[in-house]
């Protein structure tokens, strides 16, 4: 597994900890919906043809999610982090981070 | 058989410590008390008899056997009765020089606490009006109405409020404050619980001047043994490190925060954001120890005694060249001559009185012309000078004034705090001045500078040090010019 | 770390009786009735312990007369030079001392037997010239007394 | 403009609202109760004298020239301390006042060099001013006592110290004490021989004193001067022009003679700062002409070639068919850019908008990834807004201040200052920080709590500290029921109470004592106003987006929030970082926050921009790097970063650089990432371009041109010719072009723009219809996106555990004298405070392994090692080692690992697990680097140094 991959794998295994953590029974759907927002495709393609092959590393949640992310679907927003839209009188939100 | 000898510093200076230890190596019982106030006659002994105290002084160490056996040559009897005591009205000094300082046995027979009880028997606003209805004015000098003072601390908001007694007495001339404290400091502490429960503060700070050692150690004692008397009101002494300035009630607060004794800008008044920035009445120790008596006797009792806006009773300090130096308590209006000659008998070197200063370092000098003055606040400021704390010292004709005038300015460099710059560079410019006016350089134009220069540091001072130090060369000048051989130095006092 | 001088621990340990700073001038106090005097390298320590600046603690050792940064000799005669004393003779006293003790007005002879210093008034004016001696008041100060006194301190 | 002193009205504004009326010199004015009479005078154009006072410190009455006549009151009170009363009636000139000012005078001048002619303050000096004012024309007390023969102190190398012209007004003193706090100054003895004093009366610079400049810019004459207006005379024009050094956002005036800057001086009416500096931003800009600069672009074909010098068509030329090829070579996704936190808005906007309309791609990233990433989100989660929620003003409003993972009185020296002054009036702090900061305890100001937790536990000591407010009661029901989603917080409180998460069950692991907890606890949530405020010690950890969810959590909980006094209030650590994310540098959304998979937001930007937007997020910085060693990645425009030195992982970028085709570095000078870098386009410092920073409380401030830029051009205007020559059309003629497009663009920038910020002076985003004149203080009747939300904040421990073969745990940190990586800070005189980075160790620690104060030490960690002479202090807890990051040569980055934030990849410079030990010098991977640089640094026809 080339350097780049297992770091991907820690880094999605971290995320799917911490939505364990953060929404309990959702944790799935929340660390695909922050795959799908922040990660780069290169990331994401890289990160499916790991699970694809095996998928060595990668915690349970994790695997769910990943493999949600395989059928390109787009996630439902599971928290504020991930919603970009404009609300009604025009204000989005502001994401300095 | 038991004897009285005071243990007050200037007594131990004369030697009193040593009378006493030959009295108990003869046997005799000592009690040491505070001085009863007239310096001639200590080392003083009293001895107890059936009818009474039989004083004998002053008295040298190996003359006790004649002083136990009745024929001392400086037989005196009933003390009191000297004419020194006898025309004197001590209303805050009685105690002084008859009990013993620290017995609070002694203190109690001789009406102590009365006037706490009562105090803490009526709302504190009652006690602030019977103080305001007493007359009583600040003590240390400034003269302002103690009953306004306290009034103001009462009526300001504060989570916390502070009683500081200010006994930092660096005046030349004065000794009544350490007399008191060394001689009867339970009225002290009285006066400051009163004054605690009357405008609501629980502690209390008496800032005692380093200089007095014996009053220091006496206060600390006296404290502790009536810290229960008076709970939950709380007393601790503070010393000075030998700043004149902190006698200034603003530097005295700084002083006690830790800092350097500068004058603070008002307002704000201390009663209004003092000590810690909290509400903080500020009296000198006369003061305080003249509220015990007005709670156990009303209002009227101090008010009914004085003169003018003065009122209640005044202890002067006579000092200096004058045959009976002392304490001297007595109501305002009474005339200077009266004081320096009648009560003070003129001069100890029995050379003619020319010149009186009245009100320590910072006050003017008087020629005997003016002796017909009333002791008054307003009557003295009138006059160009001030009361101050009341300490009278008598020079005889071997004075020069023009070396006086010179000390005023060296005194006032001495002890200016350098906060404002017409005290911190004027008083060394008023000393090279006096100096060139000394060596004879050019007179009148120095002496017209001098007058500038007071000019400039009596209106433009922060605070009384560079604001009063023009009073006493000024009047030099002004009452004794022939000292200063210059032609043109006529001109009034601002 | 070159090893710190032993007073510096005791000062510590006088400064622990003290938490805010209107702690100072009692401490200040305490340092110099321990030492003799308050040497410069006890500041950081008392400083820490008031949490205060070094600035702000040099700041009030130097502004009172009483603080001394230097040890004075083993004896101190502290003479009155205030206007009731000098009415009783207070100047020419001062000249005789400094002569009869061999040190001038303010300052600590040189084998360190005597400081000098003035004070500006002792309340005992009534009874001057005076003089604190080692803390102890002396009245009616003479030239038979000034003698006695210079064979005590000089002996 | 050209050059006037700033209007000194003497004594402070008061603060009370009710009126009086009053007549000075029979002209009624009405000021606010309180107000001086000196002030009421100035008002209305009549300025008494004076010398001792000035506005920016309390009244102290001291030097006696400014007193007045008041009918009724006896004597001639000092108009500085007198406040205004109802009916007065002044009089500020009578015979009387101006014999006594003279009298004054005539003493101040007897003691007072007469060399005005020559002095340094000549044309500046108010004691100059006053004497001509009072009309003296005599000293008449001749040659008496004086100070003329003080030495002069030049121990500072940006200030000297002249005691001869010192007139003790004392000034200095106050400024230290009252608006710096550091108390470094006095007056030593007393009378005449009163004298300024530092520390001891020790030289300035080994002193307590801090070098903040507030005594210079308080002494009214040449006592304290600057030494460059000592050389070079006084200015004679200026310009109010924004810091390029930390968050704080200080404005100041850049006081110049014709093209020469001659001093910084802090702007009073500057709202962050409020008149006050620091040493870096006063006076370390001196960087901008040093000789390391390089001011002509340069190229090579190798990194290992020296650099060949060459014209700026050539270099841009060049630079551009070089990403041509290689996106035509590797795909139009091979190259990217990195945005700086230390550009200007409009500059950042620029080179995000020539990635993703330029290149076609979204791979453009910001620093800001290094520092406060986990702000971003965690805030944005919370609150639906990611900046901070106050206003610097607000800290003098608060009660109770929480301060966790920030040392403000070195990385934000100036708020620290104020954070101070509010300490003194008798608010409470709690300081959660594994070191025992300066400010837990420092003259005057000292910590009710300091929690000195185990570095990597913050997650596990905030939830804690929401057991204790949830078990004891102490919820702001009525905030928590108007303001916040009920379900969210009844499933927080829940979890947050369970017995687990209680003081007494993570001590062992946080090692902070169960009864600090609760107290601190207590203490914010009922002792008034609370206020967080925290640094990088909160995000750069692997859960530092989750501590910051912990933070709001208490926020809302406590109903700390939507008023002055409170709030959650991060410290950004650079100049603009909070620009440059508003910017939109990240790789996955386009300026406005509009994520890039938004087909409308890319319809918009398509017809604004006339390129097509890529619809996929582009790479982070540390995923450009391991792309590009996956040989994916070629090309990587850096503008003013220096990755190399400042991200974690140094071989890890080291590696990724080196593998890399074309790294273009515009910077000031060679920096590290230069080693590896292809082209470099010299840049200009924030003295040489017109522009607008964002400070850490979201005020966007303007920077002025002061000078031409030594290189040529603007950092925007490289940027320009880079996009024109690679082919997309960009035509701005000045930056406040950009910034009208930013505004169009950016929703909480839509009412910014240059003409309304030279009105207002600044304005803190969002500035819009709703808030024209921009918001101070966020969320004031509710949050600006619906509810506040809760989020679970479960502690999961990192990957970096001390364990036996690296036993402790190193954290890092910053120095007041340096910044950042140093590269400006190294090249001024503040090298003389900070010239090595030093490793913190505890006495036991030390001691186990042999090392004394000052010994070279080996610190080691998995990713690497690197040596640095050691500091023994208790200021760290047994088991933490500590240092700073500003010197090259110890390449702490080498240690830190490539650890996370889970959410945004923000490094975990904070917990390292490393070993110490005895070492003899630098390592041989220092060594290798040191002749690497050295030989990459080299300029043909330049003799090396």
């Amino acid at each position: 597994m080339s350097a780049t991959t297992d770091k991907l794998v820690r880094m999605v295994n971290q995320i799917a900890t911490e939505f364990e953590g953060q929404q309990p029974g959702n944790a799935v759907a929340a660390t695909w919906d922050h795959l799908w927002h922040f990660w780069d495709p290169r990331m994401r393609d890289r990160i499916v043809t790991h699970l694809d092959t095996g998928g060595e590393g990668l915690s349970a949640t994790s695997r769910a999610a990943i493999a949600r992310l395989g059928s390109r679907a787009e996630p439902q927003s599971q928290t504020r982090a991930t919603e970009f839209g404009v609300d009604a009188d025009g204000n989005t939100e502001s994401d300095a981070g | 058989m038991r004897a009285f000898v005071s243990r007050d510093m200037a007594s131990v200076g004369l030697g009193a410590d040593e009378v006493a230890a030959a009295l108990i190596a003869a046997g005799v019982e000592v009690v040491r008390t505070g001085s009863r106030g007239l310096f001639r006659i200590e080392p003083l002994v009293e001895i107890e008899t059936p009818d009474g105290r039989v004083g004998c002084g002053p008295v040298a160490a190996d003359e006790v056997a004649a002083v136990i056996d009745g024929t001392h040559r400086n037989r005196i009897g009933d003390v009191a009765k000297l004419p020194f005591f006898a025309s004197q009205q001590r209303f805050t000094f009685a105690r002084c020089g008859i009990v013993d300082p620290l017995s609070l046995a002694d203190y109690a027979a001789h009406g102590g606490w009365i006037g706490l009880d009562r105090a803490r028997r009526a709302p504190p606003a009652e006690v602030v009006a019977m103080v305001r209805e007493s007359g009583l004015r600040g003590r240390g000098g400034a003269g302002f109405s103690t009953g306004i003072k306290w009034q103001t601390a009462l009526d300001a908001p504060g989570d916390a409020k502070f009683i500081v007694c200010n006994a930092d007495e660096g005046d030349s001339g004065t000794f009544a404050d350490r007399m008191l404290m060394e001689g009867d400091p339970f009225c002290l502490i009285e006066g400051m619980a009163i004054a605690g429960h009357a405008v609501g503060a629980a502690r209390g700070y008496v800032y005692i001047r380093s200089e007095y050692p014996f009053a220091i150690e006496t206060m600390r004692a006296a404290i502790a043994l009536a810290a229960e008397r008076i709970a939950p009101f709380a007393l601790e002494v503070r010393v000075g490190a030998g700043a004149y300035v902190c006698g200034e009630e603003t530097a005295l607060l700084d002083s006690i925060e830790g800092k350097r004794g500068q004058v603070r800008a008002k307002p704000p008044l201390p009663a209004i954001a003092g000590l810690f920035g909290k509400p903080t009445v500020i009296n000198n120790v006369l003061t305080l120890a003249a509220v015990p008596f007005i709670l156990a006797n009303g209002a009227e009792a101090y008010a009914a005694i004085g003169f003018g806006r003065s009122r209640g009773t005044m202890p002067v300090q006579l000092a200096g060249n004058v045959r009976n130096g002392g304490l001297y308590e007595i109501g305002f209006g009474v005339t200077l001559g009266e004081l320096v000659d009648d009560v003070g008998g003129g001069t100890e070197s029995g050379r003619p009185v020319r010149a009186v200063q009245v009100g320590g370092p910072l006050g003017a000098y008087f020629p005997a012309s003016m002796f017909d003055l009333p002791f008054d606040y307003e009557a003295f400021a009138a006059a160009g000078g001030l009361i101050g704390h009341a300490g009278v010292t008598v020079f005889d004709d071997g004075v020069d004034m023009m070396r006086m005038a010179r000390f005023a300015m060296e005194f006032c460099a001495a002890e200016s705090c350098g906060k404002c710059t017409p005290c911190r560079i004027g008083s060394t410019r008023g000393v090279e001045t006096l100096d060139r006016i000394i060596a004879g350089d050019r007179p009148d134009e120095n002496v017209a500078l001098l007058r500038d220069l007071c000019d400039t540091m009596r209106h433009g001072s922060l605070c009384a040090l560079g604001g009063f130090t023009p009073f006493p060369v000024l009047s030099a000048l002004d009452h004794f010019g022939e000292d200063f051989g210059a032609a043109d130095i006529a001109g009034p006092v601002e | 770390m070159k090893t710190e001088d032993p007073r510096i621990g005791r000062v510590r340990a006088l400064a622990a009786a003290y938490h805010a700073p209107d702690g100072l001038l009692p401490l200040l106090h305490d340092v110099q009735a321990a030492f003799g005097h308050i040497d410069d390298i006890f500041v950081p320590a008392i400083a820490e312990a008031l949490n205060l600046s070094r600035a702000e603690v040099h700041g009030v050792i130097t502004f009172y007369h009483d603080f001394r940064r230097v040890p004075a000799g083993r004896h101190v005669v502290r003479l009155c030079r205030a206007e009731a004393c000098q009415a009783r003779g207070a100047r020419a006293i001062e000249a005789a001392a400094v002569e009869r003790l061999g040190v001038a007005m303010g300052a600590t002879r040189a084998d360190g037997a005597v400081t000098l210093e003035p004070v500006y008034c002792l309340g005992m004016c009534a009874t001057g010239p005076n003089a604190l001696v080692d803390g102890v008041p002396v009245s009616r100060i003479d030239g038979a007394r000034l003698d006695r006194l210079a064979a005590e301190i000089l002996a | 403009m050209a050059w006037r002193g700033e209007i000194d009205l003497g004594t402070p504004p008061a603060v009370s609202q009710a009126m009086v009326t009053l007549t000075i010199d029979g002209r009624r004015v009405t000021v606010p109760e309180g107000t001086s009479l000196m002030r009421a005078a100035a008002l209305i154009g009549t300025s008494i004298p004076k010398l001792c006072a000035t506005d920016s410190l309390e009244a102290f009455g001291s030097c006696r020239l400014c007193l007045v006549e008041i009918d009724g009151r006896a004597g001639y009170p000092a108009s500085c301390t007198t406040p205004a009363a109802q009916g007065m009636a002044v009089r500020t000139q009578t015979d009387r006042l101006k014999q006594l000012r003279k009298g004054v005078m005539e003493l101040y001048i007897s003691d007072h060099p007469l060399d005005c002619l020559t002095c340094a303050a000549n044309g500046d000096c108010e004691l100059q001013d006053q004497a001509g004012a009072v009309g003296l024309r005599a000293v008449r007390y001749g040659d008496g006592a004086n100070h003329l023969d003080q030495a002069k102190d030049s121990s500072n190398p940006y200030f000297d110290f002249d005691p001869s012209k010192c007139i003790v007004c004392s000034r200095c003193v106050r400024a230290c004490d009252e608006v710096q706090g550091t108390f470094a100054l006095t007056i030593e003895g007393m009378g005449f021989a009163s004298k300024v004093s530092p520390s001891q009366s020790e030289p300035f610079f080994s002193s307590e004193c801090v070098s903040c400049g507030a005594c210079v810019q308080a002494c009214p004459t040449a006592t304290l001067i600057e030494k460059k207006v000592a050389e070079t005379g006084t200015p004679d024009r200026f310009e109010v022009t924004t810091c390029a050094y930390c968050g704080v956002g200080c404005t100041f005036r850049a006081e110049m003679r014709g093209e020469e800057l001659v001093r910084m001086v802090p702007w009073k009416e500057g709202k962050a700062n409020r008149g006050h500096s620091c040493v870096k931003g006063r006076f370390a800009w001196g960087y901008a002409n040093h000789r390391e600069r390089i001011l002509s672009p340069m190229i090579r074909a190798s990194i290992d070639d020296p650099w060949r010098e060459v014209g700026w068509d050539e270099a841009i030329a060049h630079t551009a068919s070089e990403f041509r090829r290689i996106q035509a070579e590797h795909g139009k996704r091979a190259i990217g850019g990195i945005t700086s936190s230390r550009c200007t808005n409009e500059e950042t906007f620029l080179v995000q908008k020539l990635v993703r309309a330029g290149f076609g791609n979204n791979n453009v990233d910001t620093c800001a990834r290094v520092c406060h990433s986990p702000t971003g989100y965690g805030l944005k989660t919370a609150f639906g807004t990611s900046a901070g929620t106050q206003d610097f003003d607000s800290v003098m409003a608060a009660d109770t201040i929480i301060l966790i993972g920030a040392n403000p009185t070195d990385g934000h020296p100036v708020f620290a200052s104020r954070l101070k002054q509010r300490l003194r009036q008798g608010a409470k702090l709690i300081v959660i920080d594994p070191r025992r900061i300066d400010i837990v305890r420092s003259p005057h100001v000292e910590a009710a709590h300091h929690l000195p937790l185990r570095p990597g536990t913050n997650v596990a000591v905030l939830t804690a500290v929401a057991h204790v407010i949830v078990t004891e009661g102490l919820v702001d029901e009525d905030f928590v029921r108007d303001r916040c989603d009920r379900a969210e917080f009844d499933d927080w409180a829940a979890f947050v109470a369970d017995p687990r998460h209680s003081p007494e069950a993570t001590e062992s692991l946080t090692t902070v004592p169960a009864e600090s907890v609760r107290a601190a606890a207590r203490l914010y949530a009922k002792g008034g106003n609370g206020a967080i405020y925290y640094g990088l010690g909160v995000t750069e950890h692997s859960q530092g987006s989750t501590t910051v969810l912990a933070i709001a959590n208490l926020a809302m909980a406590t109903g700390n929030l939507g008023r002055a006094g409170v709030g959650v209030n991060p410290l950004r650590g650079q100049n603009n970082v909070q620009g440059s994310c508003d910017m939109g540098s990240f790789p996955h959304e386009l300026s406005g926050y509009r994520h890039v998979s938004d087909d409308a937001a890319r319809a918009m930007f398509r017809a604004l921009w006339g390129a097509d937007i890529d619809h996929e997020p582009g790479l982070r910085i540390p995923n450009m790097l391991g792309a590009a060693i996956d040989g994916e990645f070629k090309a990587l425009y850096i503008q003013g970063e220096d990755i190399l030195q400042s991200d974690p992982d140094t071989r890890h970028v080291a590696a990724g650089l080196a593998a890399m085709e074309c790294v273009v570095v515009q910077d000031l000078f060679l920096n590290e990432t230069a080693n590896y870098a292809h082209v470099f386009l010299p840049g200009s410092t924030f003295l040489e371009k017109n522009g607008t920073f964002t400070n850490a409380e979201r005020r966007i401030q303007r920077v002025r041109k002061v000078m031409r830029p030594l290189n040529g051009l603007e950092d925007w205007e490289i940027t320009q010719k880079l996009a024109q020559a690679i082919g997309y059309a960009m035509a701005y003629d000045h930056p406040s072009q950009i910034m009208d497009e930013i505004a169009a663009v950016t929703p909480t920038f839509a009412g910014v723009s240059y003409d309304r910020l030279d009105a207002l002076g600044s304005i803190q985003w969002p500035c819009n219809d709703a808030a024209p004149e921009g918001t101070p203080v966020m969320h004031l009747d509710g949050f600006v996106r619906g509810k506040g939300k809760f989020v679970r904040t479960e502690y999961v421990a990192t990957e970096e555990r001390a364990g036996p073969r690296f036993p402790l745990l190193l954290t890092t940190g910053r120095i007041l004298s340096q910044y950042n990586v140093g590269a400006q800070t190294r090249r001024t005189e503040n090298s003389r405070w900070h010239d090595e980075d030093r490793l913190e160790i505890h006495p036991h620690d030390a001691e186990q392994r042999g090392i004394l104060d000052g010994d070279w030490v080996k610190v080691a960690s998995r990713a690497g090692d690197t040596t640095l002479r050691a500091l023994v202090t208790d200021r760290v807890a047994p088991g933490v080692v500590y240092t700073t990051f500003h010197h090259p040569a110890t390449q702490a980055n080498v240690v830190t690992t490539d650890n996370s934030d889970w959410a945004t990849n923000c490094p975990e410079y904070k917990v390292t697990a490393v070993q110490v030990g005895r070492s003899n010098g630098p390592t041989d991977w220092q060594e290798r680097y040191d002749e690497r640089s050295r030989r990459s640094r080299r300029i043909e026809g330049v003799a090396a140094e």
